[in-house]
Order: C-alpha cells, then structure tokens, then sequence
C-alpha cells in the first residue's frame, strides 16, 4: 500500500517526462492526482476501522549495508497519516487548478507586468514531471520511520520544488529559486548534521535513527547529543519550515512562483519540513527534553509571529503577503508544539485548516494575477466589479484565515490560546494576541483596499471570464476549512488526538 | 379638605404669577423715578393677545404653533411638583425635581423649535444662547438640588423644603446660603433677567429669550408670556420655600407668609435689575459657573459634614 | 425556546434565498425582508414569554467541535434583549424594502439583505449563546456581516476607511473577548457558561478589564469609539438603525454576563465603568453638537446613550459592593431599561434620518433645512424621537434615566464614596442631558425647520408607506414605554434578577414601583394639559382667520435662506467653549478692509480620539515595522547569516 | 593509526585557515578539493583494523568526486562567468581571519559540551564544527555565487569528517545522504549558476537582491 502510494506519483513524474501530449499529461497529472487521494482515502478507512497498519520493511533492498535488523522504514502512524491527507488533498487541488493553469499559460503566456516582458515559461512536461515527482517525495517524508531516510526525502522536495519555482524563467523567479536552493541547502545540511548528532546519541545504546528505535531507547540517548542534534535539526528543518529567522526565502519563493507552486509549498511543503521537527521533538520528550524544546519552539514560534506582523504591516505585494502569513502560522504551530498539552491538538487542527486556507488563498491570488497582472497590492482596485466571485473567495479567504470564525484557524488559535492560558504564560498570550491584533489590521487593510472600491480599467484591458477550474478549488478548501469550524467529524477529531498523541500532547 | 389645599395652591400659583412680573416692573420704575406700567399690565397684556389674530410667518409649520402650546402644558405639569410653602402639591414622589427639571427641559425644548421654526436669523440666534446656557445652568441647578437633599435626607421637593426647618438654617447655614445663591443665580438667567439678559430690549446683542419670541403673535404670544411668568413663580418658590423654613403649622398663615416672600423675590429681582448692569454676553456662562461652583461647595461642604 | 432558533433558521434561510435570488432585486428584497419580519414574530413570542414568567430555558445539543457545545440559554436577561432586537430589525427590515428601493439595478441587494439577516441571527446567537465558542461564533458572524453591510457604498473612500477601522477594532475586540474566556474557562474541561469556576481575584480584575475592553470596542464607549461615528453613517440607514440600536448593546449584554462570573465584584471595577461611563455620555454629546452630518451626530449620540447604560452599571456596582442593593437595583434597572429605550428611540431616529437621505439626497445639515415641510410625515417622527432621545417626558427616554437618578439620589444619604459616585453620576446625566438637548434641537431645527438652504433640501420628498409605517411603530412605542413605564418594571426585575442577582431587583422593586407610577401621571397629566392647552387655543383662535406673511425678521423685509441661523452658528456658542476638546479645524474669515470683499467661512469636526491617539500610534507601529523592513534586504549572504548567528547563539546558550 | 587521523584533522583545520585569506578564486577552489580530498581518506585511517571493503570503495568515489570532478566543473563554471578572479569579500581579510578563529573557538568550547561517546579520534567534534562554519564563513562574506556553491561544499566537509569518522562501522544511510547532498552542491546549483550567468551576466550575487521588503527611507515621517 505504501508502496503504491509512493510509486504511483513517482512512476507517472517519470511519464510525464516522456509523453509528448499536452492533454494526455495533464490528464495523467489529474488521475495520478485522484489515485494517489483515494489510497490515502482508503488506508485512512483501512487503518481507522479495521486497525490494519502498513509498513513497509526495507527487506526487498538488497542487503548491501549492515543495517539495524527490523528497523520499518515506511510506516504511518497518525500523525503521518493527518500529514499525508493534507499533502493528497492538496495536491487534488493543485492538479485541478494545474491544468486549467496550465492551458491558460499555453495559450497566453502573458508578459511581465513591472518589466513588461513575454514570460518563457519552463516546458510544461518539465514542470508536470517535477510536480508529480514533488508529491513522490513528499509522501515519502510523511511515511518516513526513519530519521535519514526523512531527512532525504526532506532534500528530495527542494530538488523538486526548485524547478517548479523557477517555471517563469526570468530574473526575479531566478533570484527567488536560487535563494531557495541556497538557503534550504544549507538548512537541510544542518538536519543532516543534525541527524549524525542524532545517531550519536544512540550509538552507546544501539538506538538507530528509525524512529522506533529511537522512541524506545529514548530514556538512554546520550542528552548532550540529544540536545545538540535537536538545536541542528531544529535550525534544519525550520529553514525549511519558514521559522523566522531561517524564513527568507520564504517570501521571494512564494511570491514568485506560479500561484499553484506556491500553494503547495506553502499547503504541503512548510508541514513536511514541520513533521521533522516533530519528529524528533517527540523522541526529545520521550528523553525527557519537553521543556527544553518547548522552550525553543515557544521562542521562535513567537518570533516568526511578530516577523510576520513587521512585515505584513505595508506589505506592498500581496502574494508575499500570504506568505508572511504562512510564516506567522508556523509560529502558531510551533508555539502550540511548544506549549505542548491540549494546545498539540490545536496545532494539529491549525497544521490542517492552514494548509487548505491558505492553498485556497494561494489559488485565488493566482487569478487576481490573471484579472489584474500585477502583483502590487497598491494597483488592485475594485477587485468586486472585474472578478467577483475571485474577489468574494479572496474575502472569504481573509475572514477564515485570519480565525474568524466558523473556521478551523480560528478553533486552532483559541485552543492554543486557552492551553497558554492555562499554563499561566500570561506574558506569552499577551504577546500572542497583541501580535494576531497587529497582523489582523495589516492585513484586513490590503483585502478591503484591493477588494472594494471603483475598479480603474487599466489600457486595453479586456473583460476578464473567471476560470471555474482556478476558482473550484478553493472554493472548495474554503468550504473545507468552515466545516472544520463547525463540524469535526468523529473520525477526523480521532484522527488529530492520535497525531497529537503522538507528539506527547494530550487532549 | 386636603385634597382642596393642593388645588387652591395651584390656582394661587395660576392666579397670581403674572403678578410677580408686574411688582419687578414696579420696583425698576421706583428706582428709577418714574411712575412705571400698572401692577396688573401682564393680566391686560394677556387678555388682549388672547383675543388678537395671530400673523403666522410662510416659512412656519406645525412645530411653530406646537411650541408655546406645549411649552406652557409642561409648566402648567410643572406646578403640579412644586410645592406651595414647603407643602405638597398633588404629584409628589421620590425624584419629582427630575422630572420637574425634565419638564423645564421639554419646555425650552419645544421653545427653542419653534423660534427655529421661522428661519429667522435672530430667532436662532436666540435659541442657541438658549440652549447655550441650558448646558451651565442645569448642572448647577441639579447639583443644588442634590446638596439639598443632602442637607434633609430627603428625596422629593415637598419632602426636602419641609424638612427643612430654622434648625436647618443654624446647622447648614454656609450650605443653604451657597444654595440660595446659586439657585438665585439660576432665577436670573433662566427668566431673561439683568444681568443674563435685558427683557426690555431687542437689541440683538443681548436677544435670548425674547428674541426666541420675535414672531409669535396672539395666543401663541399669549402662551409664552403667561409661560414665562409661570416659570419666574416656579423658581421664586424654590427660593421662597428655601429662605422661609419655619412652618406655623397653619395652612393660611403658612401660604400667606409665602407668598409675601414670593412679592419680596420679585422685589429682589427688581432691585438686582435696578442696580447692575447686563454682561456681556460672553460672560454669562461665567455668571452660571459661579452659579455652579456655589452648588458644587455646598455639596463639598455637605458631604465633609 | 425552541421558536427562538426557528426565528434563527428563518434569518439564515431567507438569507441565503435572497442571495440566490440576487439578481432580481425586487424579490431578493422581499425574501430578505419577510424572512427578518417572519423571524421577528416567530423570535419575539418566546422572548416575552420568558419576561413575563421568568422561567428560564436551556437547549443543549453536543457540537463536535472542541471546547463547543449547542448550548442555548434563554433567560430573562436573554429575552431582555431578544425583545428590542426583534422588534427592531422586524421593523428596520420593513423600513428597507422602501429605502433600498432607491438602489436596485446599482447594488447587490441580495447580498446585503442576506447580510442583514445574517447580522440578525448571529445577534440572536450571541444573546443567546450558552457556551463560549458558540457565542464567539455568533459575534464575529456579527462583525463579519455587519463590515459588509458597512461596505455598502464602498466606492467613496471614507467608506473603506471606516469598514477597515470597523474591522479592525472588531478583530481587536474579538482577541480580547478569547482571552478573557480563556482566563475563565481554564479550570474547566468545556466552556459552557454554567461550567465556569469561579476564578481568583487576580484572574477575575483581568477578566473584568478584557471584557471591557473587548466588549467596549462593540459598545464604542469613549475612548474605544472610534469606529462608531465612521461606521454608522456609512451603513444603509435600516442598519445603522439597527446597528446603532442593537449591535453595540451586544457589547453591553457581552459585560452583564461576564460580570456575572466573576462575582464578587471590587468597588474599582464600578468605579471604573462609571469614569468612563460619564467621559462617554459627555464627550459623546458634545462631539454630537459638533458633528455636520446628522447621521453622524446621531452616532455620537449613541456613545453618549451608551455612556449613560455604563454609567448606570458602574454606579450600580459600586452600590453593590457596598452593599446598597436598592440603589445598586434601581441603577442596574435603569441600565436595562435604557438600552430598551434607546432602542426604540435611535431605531426611530436613524430611519428618520435615512428618510431625509433618501427623500433628500443628503444629510449634510448645512445642506437641509425646511424639510417639515416636504416631509410633513417624517418630520414630526423624527422630532418626537429627538424629545425621546433628550430625555424629555412623556417619550421612553426619561423611564430609564430617572431610574439611574434615583439611585444616584439614593446614594446621596449614604456615606462616603458611594454618595460621590452618585453625584458624578447624576451630574453627568444632567450635563448631558442639556447638552443632547442643544444637539438634538439642533440637528432637528437644521434640517428640519426653517428655510430649505439648497436646491437639493427644497426638492425633498416624503419617505415610501413603509418607512412611515416603522417610524411609526417606534414612536407608537417609544410613548407606550414612556407611560406604561410602571408596567415594565416586573419584566425588567426578572432581567435584573437574571443578570445581576436576585436580591438587587428585589429591593429596587419597592422603590422604583411608586415613584415611576407617578412619572407616568406626570405624563398623563401633561398629555391632558396638553390636549388642553391646544383646544384652548382653538377657542381662542375661534373662526378668526391667522394672517400669513414673511417671517419678522426686526423690520428687515427680505430675508433669505442664507440669513438664517445654520447648524454650526446654532453650536457655534458651545462649541467654542469647548474649543479645547473638541479641537474643530476651522478657518474664519479676517477682516481687514473697511469694504471687506467675498469671505468664507469653514469648520469642521474632527475625529479627536482617533487623530490624536490611535492614528499616531498607528502611524508609529507601521514606522517602527518599516524600520525593521531592513532585514529583508535581499542578501542572500546576510540571510544565511541570520541562520549561523543563531543556530551558534542556540548552542552557545542552550548546550 | 588515530595519531595519523588527529594529523589530518589538524591539516583540516588549517586548510579552514586558509580559506578565510585565500583571495584568488582558483586557489579556493583548488584549497576546497585539496580539504576534500584529505576528509575523504579520514574514515578509512580513523576505523581500527582494516577498513571494509565497502568504506574503501566509499572513499574512493568522494575522493574522485571532490578531488577531480568538482573542481574541473567549478573551475569552468568560472571561466564561462567570465567574472573577476578574487573571490571579492565582503570584509577584509584580517576580519575573516578572526571570525574563523572566533569560530574555532566557539566550536572548541561546543565540543567540550559535547563528549562522543567514542572517543576514538580526538578533535572530531570541534574541527566539524569548524570547518561547517568556516564554510558559512564563505557564504555570507563573498560576494560570488560560486563562493557560495565552495561554502557549501566546505560544510560538506565539515559534516563528512564527522559523519564518516563517525559511523565507520554502520554508516547506515549517512553515505548515501552525503552524496545526494553533494549531489545538490554541485549538480543543482551548478545548473543554477548556470542560469544566473546567463541571465545576468556575471555571478555576483549583489545583484540577485531585487526581491526584497526594505522600505528604505518610507519611515521616520
């Protein structure tokens, strides 16, 4: 099953390299899309109802190198299961919005709107291969019991991703893709050494870097190590995962890539990166280490919350902003991570309605591009009489994501609240809620300026037919993410405890 | 017999308010030198609008004719609070000065509609100075009430002015005379006297309440003169049933004395109008801050007791 | 109970019927507007069911989401203000369907009845709501719909400027509120109001001040008002009724019921509500005489109103704690009793308002004038409602404040600090009181009376049946609340039981019964004089024909609609006294020749708090965010310098 | 045999030296194999006994790799740039000087924290740590995109001598992930500074900063 799971994006990456037809690609692009969501579907029922659990041993790899015996290298527990839903079903997305994206570039490129030039945009077959090889990788991460092999996959997605930021090939996507390779390198050469601390932590005690292994000698890991590996794994996969300091790549890549890049770096990337940390946060608290990264996770949690609020606040283009609010939600999560208790069920919750809310966001902003084709909040005016359905999802999406409720941010904010609340970190709440304030105005005042008002119909500017297969899908996690404000399914709020669980947190 | 006494006091209070206007005029013509208007003039003057066709401006409406008509209802309601020489009259509960106070409110309320009504520049000009010193003299007046009630542990104005007895005045002497001071004050500005206002002019630079009344005519005029005397009686008896705390125990001789002390108000405001001369407009609300501060004292005094 | 989230389904699904039927604005109208008066009807039953028994009800469903619960309570406080709701916005919804009539064809109508209606029921959720995420839920649903409603007109700019400061003190307001349950709801497993332990005295002062300053920002007192004077003239005029007459009592409502979880109370907490209760009715009355557009004064005067409720609650608990609990019990009542009358009689004052609008074209008080008589029916509504709005007897508006009085005065014989609470209050009360006055006759003398100064005002029409129909419905209430005040006063104990406690509405009973059974005498009796006074003036008049001429304007036999007395001349005195506070940005004409030639003259009221507060400290956050913007100067080495310098600063410190 | 490593890690250590004062970009280059080169043979010096044939064969391919394929492809990254042939600094050299010394310091102390559990080489921990922050030393204060691409192949180095000194006996899957990181290093960024070269015609990276959020001089009104 696990294997089906990976090889399937992986396979069809590797075809759509080959196949020469647009139509042919974009419809393996759609159906791999598909499969992959209904074998997540169906492990999720499989493993819920029936408690089958898959793994999947390296037993077929030939035995080259000695290696720990026993030792599962794929496997979902929960909270691998919860990040592999939000990947799959984000993906979903992102092929539909992919393909009706794709057509429209194919017809009309169109031209830069600061520098006026015709994009040369990246061969699609490239950019489809990358994008189903991107899903390959990140599945692998999400299935991932063992800390190298994570950690490879991890370096497999900003491979992938790579190519898919720099789809529009001019300077500034160049500048963008190379900070993001630069940057993320480094970031992932940390967790790499990270990762060898790791090891050496257990070396006296045999512990491996699989991920039972470790849970399970945890008490006898070698603390100083432990907490070594954790500071270099933590710096490492925060890179990745857009904590600030280690955010700056994050705006340039977002902003300059194509809106359903973004989406997915944003949706699915961040929470793969994330899933590191909490990886081995969970084998720090099962060594008895929660307090000192919970601490860590507090403080940079915090951080990227208010690096977040400087910089939205006059932000001047709005794809940088969504994802400065990305970088904020990773505070949000971290910072539930680190509080740790009934708030993990919160970030779990957070992890997923972020995801959705801000591909829908992403998406969105992918056809304000296309009605507008600008990317500077100051030129977008009167968004409601150009597009408005695009703009009435772009208020929509505003509401929800900055936790209005009924939406599942805002249940995620709250409970996270309550649990700092409750831990009696006044301070810390104080500076939560003060920062969240900041960050609501900065901003509610860009989605009213650009939404409302009188549209200024820009020279030869064409009335602008809204593309349902751009809109659907965020549509749709919209409605996604307003259901899981008001209505939790039982398997769902089963499915988020066991994750939380899983990290050490408690309902 | 008791149900009579209010009735009786508020016929007095019918009957003999217009007179109070006429014992001023006399007293302004004693001092100075002349013979002066009958004592009576107000009653001629009354008798003869009544039964004059009124000239109504084009600009008016509804609300011009409205005003005077219910600007005397709710002095005419008015007296039905006041108390006659520290007794009740037939609406006495606690708080009735609220609603007294609110019913002086109403009046100038619709006064002030009506004069804007006509769209005539003096007119407004009038009701905004109206409405202008409304705001200085009513906190004070409300601040005397309140130190009044203070002084009797009392929460009605018949309540208040009879418990007030001459042990009162020894005890709460400062209080009571800040009180009647300031309430003295109020009187003045509120009935367009010297020095708040000049009723015997229409110079404009010291219209405030006539200038309200430039173009009322017949009864309406009728209406707002009789309205007027009214409320000089109203706020006479307030200082009337201050000054003169001891109760006889007589009805008659109770009401006599009070409305001996009623003319001698009267008096009072005639010599005031004699002797000073009207402020500059700009300097009335200075008068009613004094009229405040008075009240304010009493109340600090009151409260330190 | 179960009609009351009937009353909820109704609004929700005639909401989302006129958004599907936005195309034709006719019907999206009338699926907009039956759908709010069917809910009212259905809603207003159980409501006075429950004032009149007492009995409180509770629905509880689970809610599969964390720390929520369906929990629905209907308690006399509850039906307090269910009652005013639904009788307003039935009426406001009615008053619509006229007053947008003007706009069919130009504005999504649909959209913005759905929102209204979405406004209503997530008000009917937020008084009614029994647990803490269900009634965040009806409260920002509140926020949300009423910011779209506010967006009306959003191609002018102030518009957008005001539904942003709107949503922002609404978003600020709302992280407030999540603490302050948060701080409540920390000992216990769901939050359900009724689950809440009783917090310490530490975490029950920090409750107490987040939920004022959390609701504070919904009720607008000063100085967290800022957004009020913006956002109400900006909404359609039903909804600013509704708003202004409704929605910012949430806020009020929001405080009762916190207030009532953190009892026992401390003295500093009534103190502080009534501090701030008497800035907010002055300031709020003054800088409603300043304002030139009538919508505007009007959202002025609802700070002062609000002011007034606060004040009451504040004066109330510093009784209470006391342990003066008839003064304590006849402030809370006059507290309740206010937000009842202010209902009614800004409800009524914003439809007039919105008539001169629609009927106008403007409400811009230089710009009016003489509308009496373009508008004979709307004219005498708006006027009884400003009487109301005074204070003035027989209208409603005097029930509430004379109970506030009585207490004061009843504060007076008792000693110390609670007899200075009671006179700052009832001084207060009387200032504003006179001061409203001078706005109210203001704002009613400029636009209605007098002369029409312009073309626009001169060409007014007369408001469509069914806004004559609400406004008439208000007044008709506003005098039945004014004379059968004494008739209240059993629901209104219930309220007060519910919301504060039994034993202060027990001793208010007694000494507000007889009292207010005089004032509604009083009334009579005046009404009776009244009547009185008008036949005599008949008799008087009897078959003699009145003359008509110019106005006498002392001999000048030509006056003009220029010449006479405007809205800012009319304030002019006051005004400048107050210069100081109110800080009006002016320029007056100097005149330097002996023949001076054209001079001009300007005012303008500006927004004092916001200009000299939060658009500096505004202003500075967002300069102090720029200054930081360095960080993100695009080096790439200096980026991977950032991650070396901490991850050895992590090290450095950690290992 | 483990006094022939600590010689190689000391060797390590002063080529991270060298680094940090080489000014002339080909000698950067040639100064980053040469450190390669000397890693790569760490692991098969540090282990006792004879080496696995495997971890022979391991060596080999990063020796080749560092020592021979890398440097010809950065060598001709340079040539095609057609930039200036000094490494252009940020700071002055004295400056890096002290930073790396700075550096080593912090990662002696850091390595007094952290005892391995084998204890087998003395110096391991802290010449990694070195040598990782040296190439951070390159990255952030020379201004090439090339510089960067030799920073990163420094850390490289750094993680490798502790890794492979390490794990000689289970290296698990460290080998494969050092490769695939090289792998990146060279294959992924060479391609992108390919492209940078093409499209902005020279590699410094100074120009690669449009994309930023500095508003400069819109704050103090």
């Amino acid at each position: 099953m696990i294997a089906a799971l990976m090889l399937l994006p992986l396979a069809a990456g590797i075809l759509a390299f080959i196949i020469r037809n647009d139509k042919a690609r974009r419809a393996l692009l759609l159906w791999t899309a598909k499969g992959h969501f209904l074998l997540t579907a169906l492990m999720v029922y499989l493993q819920a109802a029936y408690g089958i659990v898959f793994d999947l041993h390296a037993g077929f790899i030939p035995a080259l190198y000695p290696r720990v015996s026993g030792a599962v290298w794929f496997a979902y527990d929960a909270l691998g299961v919860l990040f592999l839903g939000i990947t799959s079903l984000l993906f979903l997305g992102a092929s539909h919005y992919a393909v009706t994206y794709l057509a429209a570039e194919k017809r009309d490129p169109g031209e830069d709107a600061d520098d006026g030039f015709i994009f040369n945009n990246a061969p699609e077959a490239v950019f489809t291969g990358c994008l189903l090889l991107f899903l390959a990788a990140m599945t692998a991460v999400t299935a991932s019991r063992h800390m190298g092999l994570l950690w490879a996959s991890v370096e497999a997605t900003t491979l992938l991703s790579a190519p898919l930021i720099y789809f529009h090939r001019h300077k500034r996507s160049l500048e963008a893709t190379w900070k993001y390779l630069l940057i993320c390198s480094v970031g992932i050469a940390l967790a790499l050494m990270g990762n060898l601390f790791l090891g050496a932590a257990g070396l006296k005690s045999g512990a491996g870097l699989d991920l039972a292994g470790l849970l399970s000698k945890a008490g006898a890991l070698d603390k100083p190590l432990l907490k070594a590996a954790f500071l270099f794994l933590f710096v490492g996969y925060g890179t990745k995962m857009g904590l600030s300091p280690f955010h700056t790549w994050l705006p340039d890549a977002h902003s300059e890539a194509p809106a359903v890049v973004s989406a997915l770096l944003s949706g699915a990337l961040l929470n793969c990166a994330f899933l590191g940390i909490l990886r081995v946060n969970s084998v720090c608290a099962s060594a008895g280490l929660a307090a000192f990264t919970g601490g860590i996770l507090i403080l940079f949690g915090l951080f990227s919350i208010l690096t977040a609020a400087l910089f939205m606040l006059g932000q001047r283009d709005y794809k940088r902003l969504l994802a400065y609010s990305s970088i904020e939600h990773m505070g949000i999560l971290a910072l539930g991570i680190g509080l740790g208790g009934g708030a993990v069920f919160g970030a779990m919750l957070g992890a997923l309605s972020h995801s959705l809310a801000k591909a829908g966001l992403f998406f969105t902003s992918g056809v304000v591009l296309a009605a507008e084709k600008t990317k500077r909040i100051a030129d977008v005016r009167g968004l409601w009489r150009r597009a408005p359905r695009t703009a009435a999802l772009w208020l929509a999406g505003f509401f929800l994501i900055t936790g209005t409720p009924p939406s599942g941010i805002f249940l995620a904010k709250f409970i996270i609240l309550r649990e700092a609340v409750a831990l009696k970190h006044y301070w810390l709440a104080g500076a939560y809620l003060g920062l969240l304030a900041i960050l609501f105005a900065g901003m509610a005042s860009v989605f009213i300026s650009m939404t409302f008002g009188e549209h200024e119909a820009k020279p030869g500017e064409k009335p602008f037919a809204e593309p349902s297969g751009m809109l659907g899908p965020a549509a749709a996690f919209f409605a996604c993410v307003i259901l899981a404000g008001v209505f939790i399914p039982g398997w769902l709020n089963d499915l988020l405890a066991a994750a939380a669980r899983d990290i050490g947190g408690k309902l | 017999m008791e149900i009579i006494k209010p009735l009786l006091q508020c016929l007095a209070a019918l009957l003999l308010s217009p007179l109070l206007a006429g014992v001023i005029n006399r007293v302004k013509a004693f001092f100075s030198g002349r013979r002066g208007q009958p004592l009576l003039q107000l009653y001629l003057e009354l008798y003869k609008l009544s039964r004059k066709t009124p000239v109504y401006s084009r600009t008016t409406t509804w609300v011009f004719k409205a005003g005077p008509v219910i600007g005397l209802s709710a002095l005419l309601a008015a007296l039905a609070v006041l108390p006659f020489a520290g007794r009740p009259s037939f609406l006495t509960f606690e708080g009735d000065f609220i609603f007294l106070l609110y019913l002086l409110g109403l009046a100038r309320f619709v006064t002030v509609l009506a004069a804007l009504d006509t769209g005539s520049a003096f007119e407004g000009m009038g009701a905004s100075r109206e409405m202008q010193f409304a705001v200085f003299a009513e906190p004070a007046f409300f601040l005397g009430l309140a130190a009044l009630a203070r002084v009797t542990g009392q929460g009605s104005l018949a309540g208040m002015f009879g418990a007030l007895t001459g042990e009162s005045w020894r005890t709460a002497a400062p209080v009571l005379a800040l009180l009647t001071a300031s309430f003295f004050i109020v009187l003045l500005a509120e009935n367009s006297r010297v020095p708040a206002d000049d009723p015997n002019t229409h110079l404009e630079l010291t219209m405030i309440h006539e200038a309200m009344a430039l173009d009322h005519s017949g009864p309406e005029l009728a209406y707002i003169l009789y309205g007027a005397a009214l409320k000089l009686w109203l706020f006479a008896s307030l200082i009337a049933c201050m000054v003169l705390p001891r109760h006889s125990g007589s009805w008659v001789l109770d009401s006599a004395l009070f409305g001996l002390a009623l003319l001698g108000m009267a008096a009072a405001v005639g010599v005031v109008e004699s002797i000073m001369a009207r402020l500059r407009l700009t300097k009335v609300p200075y008068l009613l801050i004094t009229a405040f501060a008075f009240s304010s004292l009493a109340l600090i005094f009151q409260l330190g007791r | 109970m179960l009609l009351v989230l009937l009353s909820i389904v109704i609004l929700i699904s005639s909401a989302s019927l006129a958004l599907c039927l936005g195309r034709n604005a006719s019907r999206a109208q009338d699926a907009g507007a039956y759908g709010a008066a069917a809910a009212s009807a259905a809603g207003l039953i159980p409501a006075l069911q429950v004032l009149l028994t007492g009995t409180a009800e509770t629905i509880s469903f689970p809610w599969p989401v964390p720390l929520g619960s369906f929990t629905f309570t209907l308690d006399p406080l509850s039906a307090f203000f269910l009652v005013p709701l639904y009788i307003l916005t039935g009426l406001s919804a009615v008053y619509g369907v006229d007053y947008l009539k003007n706009y069919a064809g130009r504005k999504p109508l649909g959209l913005a009845w759905a929102a209204f209606n979405i406004l209503t029921a997530a008000m009917v959720l937020v008084f009614t709501a029994g647990n803490a995420v269900l009634f965040m839920l009806g409260w920002e649903l509140m926020a949300a719909a009423s910011f779209l409603l506010v967006l009306f007109e959003h191609e002018k700019p102030q518009v957008r400027r005001a539904a942003f400061i709107y949503l922002t003190a609404g978003g600020a307001g709302a992280l407030m509120l999540l603490a302050a349950f948060s701080l409540l709801g920390a000992g216990s497993a769901a939050l359900d109001f009724s689950s809440f332990p009783s917090p310490s005295r530490g975490i029950a002062s920090a409750v107490f001040l987040l939920a004022l300053c959390g609701f504070g920002l919904k009720a607008g007192f000063i100085p967290l008002h800022v957004w009020l004077p913006e956002a109400h003239p900006a909404a359609p005029s039903q909804v600013s009724a509704v708003m202004s007459g409704i929605m910012i009592k949430t806020g009020i409502y929001g405080l009762i019921r916190v207030l009532g979880f953190i009892k026992p109370w401390e003295e500093w907490w009534g103190w502080t509500l009534l501090i701030i209760g008497a800035v907010s009715c002055l300031l709020g009355a003054l800088f409603a005489l300043a304002q030139h557009e009538l919508k505007r004064v009007l959202a002025y005067s609802s700070i002062e109103n609000i002011g007034i409720i606060l004040l009451a609650l504040g004066l109330g608990m510093a009784g209470a704690a006391c342990g003066a609990d008839a003064l304590a019990g006849l402030a809370f009542g006059g507290a309740l009793l206010h937000v009842l009358n202010h209902a009614l009689f800004k409800g009524l004052l914003f439809m007039g308002a919105g008539s001169v609008l629609h009927g106008a074209g403007t409400a811009e008080l230089e710009a009016l004038g003489g509308l009496a008589k373009r508008m004979p029916r709307t004219a005498p509504l708006f006027l009884a409602g400003s009487a109301a709005a005074c204070a003035l007897p027989p209208l409603n508006g005097f029930a509430g404040e004379f109970l506030v009085y009585l207490g004061a005065f009843r504060s007076l014989n008792s000693a110390g600090s609670t007899a200075i609470a009671g006179v700052v209050s009832g001084l207060a009360l009387a200032s504003a009181g006179a001061l409203a006055a001078a706005a109210f006759t203001r704002a009613g003398g400029a636009a209605f009376l007098g002369e029409p100064r312009t073309e626009r005002a001169a060409k007014a029409r007369e408001a469509g049946p069914l806004m004559l129909f609400s406004m008439r419905a208000l007044v008709l209430l506003c005098l039945l609340c004014g004379l059968a005040a004494p008739l209240l006063l059993a629901p209104l104990g219930r309220a007060v039981a519910s919301g504060f406690g039994l034993s202060f509405s027990a001793a208010a009973a007694g000494a507000a019964s007889v009292p207010l059974l005089y004032v509604s005498a009083g009334g009579l009796l005046l009404l009776a004089l009244i009547a009185l006074a008008a036949a005599r003036r008949s008799a008087f008049l009897g078959v003699k024909m009145p003359a008509a001429g110019p106005t006498w304007d002392c001999g000048y036999a030509a006056p003009s609609a220029r010449m006479q007395y405007g809205a800012s001349s009319f304030s002019q005195p006051l005004t400048d006294f107050f210069q100081p506070i109110l800080r009006k940005l002016g320029q007056y004409p100097v005149i330097s020749e002996y023949f001076p030639g054209r001079a001009s003259f300007s005012s303008e009221a500006q927004a004092v708090f916001f200009n000299a507060v939060y658009l500096p400290a505004a202003v500075r956050i967002r300069n102090l965010a720029f200054r930081f913007s360095w960080l993100q100067h695009g080096r790439l080495q200096l980026y991977i310098m950032y991650i070396v310098v901490t991850l050895l600063g992590l090290l450095l410190w950690k290992l | 045999m483990h006094t022939f490593a600590e010689l190689i890690i000391v060797f390590v250590i002063l080529l991270d030296l060298a680094l940090a004062v080489t000014g002339s970009l080909s000698s950067c280059i040639r100064l980053v194999a040469l450190q390669g080169v000397v890693a790569g043979l760490l692991p098969l010096l540090a282990g006792s006994g004879a080496p696995h044939a495997r971890a022979v064969v391991f060596a080999l391919v990063i020796v080749t790799l560092k020592g021979a394929v890398f440097p010809r492809l950065l060598m001709r990254a340079r040539d095609k740039s057609g930039a200036r042939r000094d490494v252009e600094p940020l700071i002055s050299y004295p400056a890096s000087i002290l930073l790396c010394l700075g550096a080593f310091i912090a990662s002696s102390w850091l390595g007094s924290r952290l005892p391995l559990p084998q204890a087998g080489v003395a110096w391991i921990v802290p010449a990694s740590l070195a040598t990782i922050f040296t190439g951070f030393l390159l990255i952030t204060t020379r201004s090439k995109a090339i510089t960067q691409v030799l920073g990163y192949l420094v850390i490289e180095n750094g993680i490798y001598i502790f890794g492979l000194a390490l794990f000689v006996e289970q290296p698990l899957m460290v080998e494969l992930a050092i490769l695939l990181d090289v792998f990146v290093a060279v294959f992924v960024m060479g391609i992108a500074i390919f492209h940078i070269s093409r499209e902005f015609d020279h590699i410094d990276t100074a120009e690669l900063s449009e994309l930023n959020d500095w508003r400069r001089g819109e704050y103090g009104k």
